[in-house]
């Protein structure tokens, strides 16, 4: 199958450079998410159907939103520039020269192989039973390396409170759902639909691909959908409860780790018997923390209200 | 109890107030001024165990070896703890003084402080590559929104700066990291240095994308570009902790993996290549310092300078140059800490900050210009002060690895820092102008004044102290004596 | 292992390309996406590092990719905002 | 008990540092507090000094190790040349203060002038005490500290020059000297100030390095004690107040400049190294151009301090001139002028804060008569001119003389020769104010009548005065400077 | 068999949505190349699950297949009345990149 692999190769390479060269930014843009989805395509080959699905969704899906909707809030024309080619001028023949070398140099790199294989990673696997779930990931992600975890749910919280700082919501678009009725319908039609993937994927995520992260993003973009369709839309107040499910992901981790030490004796650790349900609780909480985190990463607003709603 | 649970308590208690302070929704000065001197005495409980036992490690979900994550306490790390902690108390009092009446700045300050307290508590523990990265990242995303504190409008053209030379910055660290991984098998600081395999091309190119990395994020001279709007557009509370720590919390990176996992990799062109940037850095930043004409200008290109003081360890590598390198980093986070809430003060006072329009400041501000000459002491590197032990330590690591080139940087590194310091100072003696215009600010509350002269004097104090301080530190783990 | 392996070219590609848009695009948005497209190659060779072990795929680089797909994209937003707020100071500045 | 004594430089060390701290700390609200703690301290010092004095006589030595950074002591220790520096410091620190509160009366920033002031002392205190080259250094630069804000105390432009001035000469100094002391450092370690010196074992393998390292020390110290070519900064920083100018030429400064080269020519080189190297030589004759030039350049000052200034470039390189001979009389002569010059030059300046302050007299042409008008001041100024050209019996007069001596000794019979030229010099630059004061008429007709300076400023005036005097008269008294500095150049050259 | 039935069908597909590409990329203006892209990829898609669900061989993943294939068709639709109703709102703005 190198073939396939080298035409997929082919054309993330051709997807980035348009995505760098290209003089329109729209065009940049859609040549990332094209470029997200291929990415996703290669990793299913890869043996990663679990960051294959988080990188569609996330990587490419939410991301894309996000890159859209910034562009249409910046002035006509914005961000349209056409980047000097590697012969035209010393800079970019520099600058060439130099991400070229280190292309070839990480290459080569990453086609040298040490003789004995990742302990970490057979550690990881050799101790899966004791971790309570059976899908390897989500076990490194919620139990061998929690720590990291929390530590990213705080990189989550931080950039949305940094965001709502700016208090620059997307611009919102308030003449399409009034000319058809289509979309609102089908959102009506396919969100039960969504909502159950989603929770599925964090349910799944136990024993196989899938997980918080996941799940979060689908239902982050059942929430993308809703506020596209017309059915809610980003509020300026927001209220504690809003506030506590933001924070739940971290908090939840925080908790666990501190108030488990007299239990356990070791920290982050889960007791034995309890492991699964703590999971469970932990996986949830994630993913609800991370689906409107998300969501109001894509509002650029504190809260959420229904269309209409004051 | 037992001594490990101290470094968890010091990661998770911090985001745990920072956390209900993000619930809670109003903002809780109090708390954070609690949580601030709980994070002191953790710290100060820390300092026998390591004197006695070299490290406290403590392990996080109790797995074994090569999986598990570890937080370890030596001290290296300890050091930087207690600057951190000292400063988190200053910087705290200093907050509240000057949030007192605005009540939204106010909250989210009290929300991200202590998400940024715990995050650099984190980073400074950590004992994993991974960790790191993501350290690095939540220090990073915590820092700019202070950053907009001073007002989204004027900051953030510095913000976006900032966080796309960050976000580039540890990206490149993550590759890095990827290199290393797929070598060493193990992400492990304590254990990859013996899980690499001897000199690959992946290995190298892994170490040099890692310091690449981290030296974006430190801000080290061809990457510093994005510093100084940062730092002299923030807030003075926030600058204060920016220039004191977060920058401060990359170099310290630089110099703990040098000397531990990438030992085996680096070699002495390496480490004069990074010196001569450390070099450069000193000589320009200062320079620069010299021709700005804001205030707040001057200290956060005096940042750029001073940081360049850490990389010299790199050449020398000597245990001289080791504790010269690490006690510098804390007296400018001392001193800086002190500069910039001072300069922070006469802002506030002046309502503007630009040096041709300084005059007649002296009555009303004395005791922040006080602290800004002491602080300007330290960096100055002259006795007694902390900064004037670590250029002693880094001199004398020069002329006895012989490499007098270092020697003559340092001096006239620290006759440069003498010019923009006093440049400033002598604002302070000119005469007042015949008729002085009424004030737009207001005189500093004593709490903001003298935070920073705390500070200041602290870095003066650890001129007298260094003896404990650098037994404490030790001799870099990996690096020749 | 004989031979070059494609998806690994395009990992260093990707880093390379990406490097190459941030050192020479302007605009922020452009930067942005020069990172991720840096970032996409990391994870990118972090998931073929990861099929070196014998049975199954390593999960730890895995847990790593996830972990850092949701910092960039996080980062992203923030970093999208902050340019959606340039853009708006600036409009208020021309009117 | 024996601790605390054993610790005497500290407390002499605090006692103006702690004063120093509580001056800055009052601030201006409080003036006759402030004058009293100053006062008080000032007092205390001197008793303090005095207990010293008797210690060391009787052949004790204080001495106060405290370590600072792994194998760098905090040194403080006082010997007989300690006590030399020191109690000519506390004698004149009193003066100076009580010349000061009269000479600032009713100006603005006091409480800062007077917090640096006692701050500056405290760090002269340091020095003199100062047990290894690391503690001379650290006290050293926080000299340099105090003394700048007092250099530009008065805000103008000129001030500012000034002390960017005495900023850059200092602060290359100290870097040219903390060089030295970091190279001497990586050769032979942290030595404590030894009478006879600690290098010697070194002459053999390193004699380069020890050249070097000695003329980067000499070089960093020179700049404070104004050896020429590095002494531009003393005559620009006249500007500042008559009291600081008493500080800088007279207490403190320049005095710690001459202090650290004869520290480093006895305790850390010592003589016989110094001359194996050929190094001796070499200072005596920049010692011998300083003076020339300086009192060369004397002449042609129009402006009363300025003239001082220069003066006190030529007379301070006698301390150096002295000991480079490496002989025991010229060391006496040099080491008596240590203190001989202090007090004739306090004088000097004294009595021209006295014009400055009661007439507004700066240039010399205006002092016209002034001797009628103010006849106790002008005594005074002709008793230290005088002195100063060498009259016998006056203090300058001993100096020279054994400097004289010594050189004969020693063989040196050029630097006789200098000896002559400087005194004819300091006379062509002297003895025309004396004629000016005393026999011209006044230049305005309506200023006549006594006109004496305040008492505040004249009765320091008067004690310096007759100091001075009193140093040469009384030489030959047991405890004179001149028999303090015979004991102290017995111990020297004894073992 | 079934397999031969399933390859030709799969061609099939692929032929239909090289139809469809070269519709998008050579049609005049928005509306025609739409019709173009939503009719022959659909029914492109259509062949292509159809191949690809007997070429599965259980009835589970067929089932799945055909959902995917629902969705999918109904997604598209729905893109292709927003996008047309979007040039039909802001007029034609012609296949430049520049905005």
């Amino acid at each position: 199958m190198t073939a396939l692999d080298s035409l997929l190769a082919l054309l993330l390479l051709l997807l980035a450079a348009r995505c760098v060269s290209a003089r329109s930014l729209l065009q940049a843009i859609v040549a990332f998410i094209v470029l997200g989805l291929l990415l996703a395509l290669s990793w299913v080959r890869l043996e990663a159907p679990d960051l294959a699905l988080a990188e569609a969704a996330i990587g490419a899906g939410l991301l894309g939103v996000l890159l859209l909707g910034t562009w249409r809030s910046l002035p006509l024309g914005h961000g349209n520039e056409r980047i000097p080619l590697p012969w035209q001028g010393l800079r970019p023949a520099l600058i060439t020269t130099g991400c070229t070398v280190l292309a070839v140099l990480l290459t080569v790199a990453l086609h040298q192989h040490p003789e004995q294989a990742a302990m970490s990673g057979l550690a990881a696997l050799d101790q899966l039973d004791a971790a309570g779930v059976d899908q390897p990931v989500t076990a490194v992600l919620l139990n061998f390396r929690a720590y990291d975890t929390l530590l990213e749910m705080g990189v989550l919280l931080m950039a949305l409170i940094g965001t709502l700082m700016l208090d620059s919501p997307l611009p919102r678009d308030t003449e399409l759902p009034a000319r058809t009725m289509l979309p609102a319908t089908l959102a009506q039609l396919f969100l039960p639909l969504i909502l159950l993937i989603g929770l599925y994927l964090v349910w799944a995520g136990a024993y196989s691909p899938g997980g918080a992260f996941q799940g979060g993003a689908v239902l982050a973009g059942a929430g993308v959908l809703l506020i596209l369709t017309g059915f809610g839309e980003g509020d300026g107040r927001d209220g504690w409860v809003l506030r506590a499910l933001l924070a739940g992901g971290a908090l939840v981790f925080t908790l666990a780790g501190l108030l488990l030490i007299p239990v356990t004796g070791a920290f982050m650790a889960y007791p034995q018997g309890l492991v699964t349900p703590i999971m469970v609780l932990i996986e949830f909480s994630l993913a609800l923390s991370i689906a409107l985190s998300l969501l109001l990463l894509y509002t650029g607003t504190p809260g959420l209200r229904r269309r209409g709603e004051r | 109890m037992r001594p490990d649970v101290l470094p968890v308590m010091l990661v998770f208690l911090p985001f745990l107030a920072g956390l209900l302070q993000f619930i809670a929704g109003r903002p809780a000065p109090r708390l954070g001024n609690v949580l601030v001197g709980v994070n002191l005495l953790l710290v100060l409980a820390l300092i026998p165990g390591v004197a006695d036992e070299g490290a406290i490690v403590a392990n996080l979900g109790g797995w074994s070896e090569p999986l598990a994550i570890h937080l370890l306490a030596d001290g290296l790390a300890l050091l930087m703890l207690l600057l951190t902690a000292l400063l988190a108390v200053a910087v705290s009092l200093y907050a509240m003084a000057a949030w007192r009446d605005q009540h939204h700045d106010a909250l989210r300050f009290w929300t991200l402080w202590p998400l940024l307290l715990g995050s650099l508590n984190a980073l400074f523990l950590s004992r994993d590559l991974f960790n790191i990265y993501v350290t690095l990242e939540l220090v990073t995303l915590a820092a700019i929104p202070l950053v907009l504190l001073a007002g989204p409008g004027k900051t953030v053209d510095a913000a976006l700066r900032y966080l796309l030379f960050a976000l580039l910055g540890s990206l490149i660290y993550l590759a890095g990291v990827a290199l290393l991984y797929a070598q060493a098998g193990t992400l492990d600081l304590a254990l990859l240095a013996d899980a690499l395999p001897d000199s690959t091309l992946a290995g190298s190119l892994g170490a040099s994308l890692i310091i690449v990395g981290i030296l974006i994020k430190a801000a080290i001279l061809p990457f510093h570009v994005w510093l100084p709007a940062a730092h002299g557009g923030a807030p003075a509370a926030v600058s204060a902790i920016l220039s004191a720590l977060v920058v401060k919390a990359a170099a310290y990176l630089l110099l703990r993996l040098w000397s531990g996992p990438l030992d085996p990799l680096v070699t002495p062109a390496a480490g004069q290549l990074l010196g001569a940037l450390g070099a450069l850095a000193i000589l320009f930043g200062s320079w620069q310092a010299f021709r700005q004409e804001r205030l707040k200008l001057v200290v956060a290109y005096s940042t750029v300078a001073q940081l360049g003081y850490m990389l010299l360890f790199f050449p020398m590598a000597v245990t001289a140059a080791w504790q010269g390198a690490v006690y510098h980093g804390l007296a400018h986070g001392l001193a800086k800490g002190a500069l910039f809430l001072a300069a922070g003060n006469i802002l506030l006072y002046l309502g503007h900050d630009r040096l041709r329009e300084m005059r007649g400041i002296d009555r009303p501000l004395a005791v922040s210009l006080l602290a800004f000459g002491l602080a300007g002491v330290s960096i100055m590197g002259l006795p007694p002060s902390g900064g004037f032990t670590a250029k002693w330590l880094l001199l004398t690591a020069s002329v006895e690895t012989g490499q007098w080139w270092w020697t003559i940087t340092l001096l006239l590194g620290g006759l440069l820092a003498a010019a923009y310091v006093f440049r400033v100072l002598r604002l302070a003696f000119l005469q007042p102008p015949e008729n002085v215009p009424d004030r737009p600010g207001m005189v500093p509350p004593p709490l903001m004044a003298w935070s920073a002269t705390v500070l200041a004097v602290l870095a003066i104090v650890l001129g007298v102290v260094s003896a404990p301080l650098l037994e404490l530190l030790g001799s870099p783990v990996g690096g020749s004596e | 292992m004989t031979g070059i392996e494609p998806l690994a070219v395009a990992a260093a590609g990707l880093m390379g390309i990406g490097l190459y848009g941030f050192c020479l695009c302007r605009h922020a948005v452009r930067r942005l996406l020069s990172i991720n497209l840096f970032g996409n190659g990391v994870f990118l060779a972090l998931i073929l590092i990861a099929r070196r072990l014998p049975d199954g795929p390593d999960p730890v680089p895995h847990a790593m990719v996830l972990t850092g797909i949701v910092i960039a994209v996080s980062a992203t937003a923030f970093g999208l905002a902050l340019v959606r707020r340039q853009a708006r100071t600036r409009g208020d500045d021309e009117t | 008990m024996s601790g605390l004594y054993q610790a005497m430089p500290l407390w002499v060390l605090l006692s103006s540092l702690l004063a120093a701290a509580v001056i800055l700390a009052l601030g201006e609200d409080h003036p006759r507090l402030r004058i009293g703690i100053n006062l008080a301290a000032a007092l205390l010092k001197l008793v303090l000094v005095g207990v010293m004095l008797l210690g060391v006589r009787a052949g004790h030595e204080f001495l106060l190790r405290v370590p600072l950074m792994p194998g760098i002591d905090l040194v403080l220790h006082a010997d007989a040349l300690s006590m030399l520096f020191i109690s000519l410091s506390a004698l004149l620190w009193l003066a100076t203060t009580i010349y000061a509160i009269a000479y600032l009366e009713d100006s603005p920033n006091r409480a800062r002038f007077f917090g640096f002031f006692s701050l500056c002392v405290a760090a002269t205190m340091g020095i003199a005490t100062a047990g290894n080259l690391f503690t001379f250094f650290l006290f050293y630069e926080m000299l340099t500290l105090s003394t700048w804000p007092l250099v530009v105390h008065r805000g103008t432009e000129k001030a500012m020059r000034a002390g960017r001035g005495y900023l850059w000469y200092t602060l290359g100094g100290s870097a040219v000297l903390l060089l030295g002391i970091v190279l001497l450092h990586g050769l032979a370690g942290s030595q404590d100030f030894v009478a006879g010196g600690t290098l010697e074992h070194l002459v053999d393998s390193h004699p380069l390095a020890l050249t070097g390292i000695f003329l980067l020390l000499i070089g960093g110290m020179g700049v404070k004690a104004a050896l020429a070519p590095v002494h531009g900064w003393l005559p620009t920083a006249m500007v500042a107040p008559a009291p600081v100018s008493a500080l800088l030429h007279a207490v403190a400064v320049v005095k710690a400049g001459a202090f650290g080269i004869v520290r480093v020519v006895y305790d850390v080189y010592g003589i016989n190294l110094m001359q194996d190297l050929g190094l001796a030589q070499l200072l005596a004759i920049m010692a011998s151009i300083t003076i020339i030039y300086g009192s060369l350049r004397a002449i042609w000052q129009t402006d009363l301090k300025r003239r001082l200034a220069y003066s006190t470039v030529s007379q301070v390189s006698y301390i150096a001139l002295g000991i480079a001979l490496a002989n025991p009389l010229a060391s006496i002569g040099g080491l008596v002028h240590l203190v001989h010059q202090g007090l004739m030059k306090i004088t000097l300046f004294f009595c021209a804060g006295c014009y400055a302050e009661t007439h507004g007299i700066h240039a010399i042409e205006d002092l016209d008569g002034i001797g009628r008008r103010m006849p106790w001041t002008t005594a005074m100024f002709t008793l230290g001119a005088l002195g100063m050209i060498g009259l016998p019996p006056l203090a300058g007069f001993i100096s020279k003389w054994y400097l004289g001596l010594g050189a004969v000794a020693a063989g040196q019979f050029w630097v006789v020769g200098v000896l002559l030229a400087s005194t004819v010099l300091n006379a062509i630059y002297f003895l025309p104010i004396l004629h000016r004061v005393w026999f011209r008429p006044p230049r305005d007709e309506q200023t006549e009548g006594l006109a004496e300076a305040a008492p505040g400023l004249l009765g320091p005036t008067l004690f310096a005065g007759f100091a001075a005097l009193a140093a040469g008269l009384f030489a030959g008294f047991d405890w004179s400077p001149l028999a303090w500095v015979e004991l102290l150049v017995e111990r020297e050259y004894s073992p | 068999m079934t397999t031969f039935l399933a390859c030709g069908l799969i061609l099939a597909g692929v032929g239909f949505y090289l139809a469809g590409t070269v519709g998008l990329l050579r049609f005049p203006d928005v509306y025609s190349r739409l019709h173009a892209l939503t009719k022959a990829d659909n029914t492109g898609l259509g062949l292509l699950a159809l191949g690809v669900a007997l070429l599965a061989g259980s009835p589970r993943l067929a089932l799945l297949i055909a959902l995917v294939w629902l969705v999918a068709i109904i997604a598209a639709s729905v893109a292709c009345h927003l996008i047309a109703g979007y040039a039909l709102q802001v007029g034609e703005c012609g296949d430049e990149d520049d905005r």
